[in-house]
């Protein structure tokens, strides 16, 4: 059987490369990859587009991410809270650009490239600025934008548990965008707490089949902030 | 007097019906839920995952992975349950919220919500304001009747950028209760100690005041 | 607190009336509201649409329902099989119209409904007889039809526990269609073999949160054809 | 002499390899797992939610309401997860199938599938065929060579109602194998005791023939 686990934090984060799309689960704190995120910083790429909900808080997550450099573009839904100072100023000084995307749009656009679909009509953002550009269509007298799916290079995703075969549950409100994001990439990386043996999650209950992990990094003592190593 | 921001949430919470799904905005919504009475099921959903969001945690029972869409540790009720995004979205674009209730910057007079970017601002945050404004059965808005410079928030036409046409049905400020009627603004509570005048000249749109009554504070 | 149980078969499905579209759960045989189903057949109901995978299994299910006349029209993916002769029957005499639908597409028509999206963008038969009158787009070089939400007036759902918000989990493959179709009526009504107190099901696994359910009813020993008593 | 249909679906098994996810379309690719070796972890999916579909049951241990897409009695592998329908449908048009193998009517050179209706009849049986052959990275078909009458089911244009255009890339039937290149079709494996002529006269579109082996029936 396929072994999915990186050994280590390079080994886990060491296929992105300049350039890529990443998808990155968590909203506000819980769900954040913080220590993939940990990694990408060390491997020290460039051009990165990020798309994740919001714009980091303080230096940790997405925030470190952009602090060190590594970010050109960021999509999200809401960039402009206090704590996400690393990206405002960033943005003021031309440093990276910025798409907006409706919360509900922005799932639903993942979760539209990890279902192989080509777009879908939502009510949602008609008539306003964030329709611009945007095909619209009237069905059944109600009016509509087309939104286009979003796909990735990659997903970093934070859950709670992993078994050998990358069958995932997540934890209260971690979970989040990370079960949509991890089927929107063409290579997934999963943090996990916690290794269990293959039977010891329910299969009623597993949130993520493993057939979307490519590979998942056990955090167990791990600091973010520790060099990777 | 104005209304508190907690009378204002005690005149929302006196709303919201036995087994409503409810969506809170960020800000001052958030003060809703301790208003209402114990007996009645409403059941609070926040857009990140969270079906059944229940109060604050008691000291040393708070857990980091359970936030509401704002941001603060909260709870989750018994019977409450997980869901990811796209589910949580579906709940509020689906119809499921039987009301949201959001800040504004404006209403107008059509029910327009522009609650997601000031016009001078190069780009705004969004988050889930679009959807579910859209989505929601009913959009109740509870914000403060005027800016800090006194300028009207309820107006006839919008000017500022939109979040959601048509949506919202009724606006709950600090002076009071309006509800957004086909073509008309009927201010139906006003806060004690202030009259149909004052609220009228405060606001940017013709207000119907012939039914007007004073607000209980005894909630 | 809403009390979302139904104290009899009659309570739970006399919301029913003539010309109603109905979605019912169910793949082959696990999933399958049978009690509901035979709740709808002593109703005497008429002209029914049927939304369902299968076209039914000998005189049970969807079969048993189109047997005694409830139904005129049925939306369906897998009609002719043997075991459906109960259909064969009554579509080779004109008596009930059939719409095809590719599986995939069905499953998503009917979230799309539920998600309040108004279409999506499919490669699902393209270039096939069942694309067509359907508005072809081109997205990145790709072919892609428009597929439009399938909402109905009516669920019928079968889970394998309820608790008293309406909660459920299903059981392995009887899952299928339903956590679907729960999300996508007007009013939906779940059989459930049983019923359990708030609490009982961890949130961690709830698949369908009750807040997509309008009532339920708890089969306990109810056997099917005994007249609705 | 032609392949018995557990000598197609051994033909089969050998090519799907490690770590791959399979659907199995009903009829005879149901035969394949018990080809795959014990050591070989090939994991298959059934398209109404069972990800990891393992062998029918002992005896004493059927459990009804777990089934296969063609309706038998299955178990699930350790490691298995159930999923909804929708879910189901995006492993399989996601692209997370790394093949699918189906039966058909009719195979044209271009890799054209037709496998859900018969032209004379008013309507078919699409079931999850058309997603299934859209979404996956690789589509193979197990039928026989012809029809009963004798006719050609590999064509060079399909006549038939199209499933899903030039998707097929390998062809196992009764009397070989046959890989779908961009130009041609390539006769890579044929039946022990069968000449490639005969091969090529039961084929309404032209076989290179050059590199073409004797099938193992010691798989």
């Amino acid at each position: 059987m396929q072994n999915k686990r990186a050994h280590t934090l390079v080994e886990a984060v060491n296929v992105i490369t300049d350039g890529m799309t990443i998808l990155i689960g968590g909203f506000g704190g819980p769900g954040v990859p913080e220590i993939l995120i940990d990694g990408v910083c060390e491997l020290g790429v460039k051009n990165l587009t990020i798309v994740s909900n919001n714009a980091g808080t303080d230096k940790s997550g997405v925030a470190r991410l952009m602090d060190v450099g590594c970010v050109s573009k960021l999509i999200c839904t809401f960039p402009w809270a206090k704590e996400s100072y690393v990206f405002k100023e960033l943005y003021d000084n031309g440093k990276i650009s910025l798409e907006i995307v409706p919360q509900g749009t922005l799932a639903e656009r993942i979760r539209t490239a990890g279902a192989g679909l080509g777009g879908f009509l939502t009510p949602t953002g008609v008539g306003t600025d964030l329709a611009e550009g945007k095909k619209a269509l009237t069905i059944d007298g109600k009016d509509y934008i087309l939104e286009l799916p979003l796909r990735a290079d990659i997903a970093l995703i934070k859950a709670h548990k992993a078994d050998l075969r990358g069958n995932l549950v997540y934890h209260k409100s971690a979970r989040n965008f990370n079960p949509i994001m991890v089927m929107a990439a063409n290579h997934s990386i999963i943090e996990v707490s916690e290794e269990v043996p293959i039977g010891n999650l329910d299969p009623e209950n597993i949130i993520t089949p493993g057939v979307f992990v490519d590979s998942y990094f056990v955090t167990g003592q791990y600091k973010v902030g520790s060099g990777g190593k | 007097m104005l209304l508190s921001r907690d009378q204002i949430a005690a005149c929302v919470a006196k709303d919201l019906q036995e087994n409503w799904l409810v969506n809170l905005g960020i800000g001052m919504p958030t003060l809703i839920p301790e208003f209402i009475p114990k007996e009645r099921n409403v059941m609070f959903h926040s857009e990140n995952g969270v079906v059944g969001m229940g109060p604050p945690p008691l000291p040393g029972e708070e857990d980091l992975d359970l936030i509401s869409a704002g941001k603060g540790l909260i709870t989750l009720i018994p019977g409450g349950a997980y869901v990811n995004h796209t589910d949580s979205f579906a709940i509020a674009r689906g119809g499921r919220l039987d009301c949201a209730v959001l800040g504004a910057f404006q209403v107008a007079a059509n029910g327009d919500l522009c609650n997601w970017r000031l016009p001078h601002q190069k780009s705004g945050s969004v988050g889930g304001a679009m959807d579910i404004a859209a989505g929601a059965k009913r959009v109740y808005v509870m914000m403060t009747h005027t800016t800090r410079e006194g300028d009207a928030k309820i107006i006839a036409e919008r000017t500022y950028p939109l979040t959601a046409g048509g949506v919202v049905s009724k606006i709950y400020t600090d002076m009071g209760v309006i509800s957004v009627e086909a073509n008309e603004l009927i201010l139906e509570g006003i806060a004690p100690g202030i009259t149909p005048e004052e609220v009228q000249s405060a606001t940017g749109a013709h207000l119907n005041i012939e039914k007007v009554q004073e607000i209980s504070l005894n909630l």
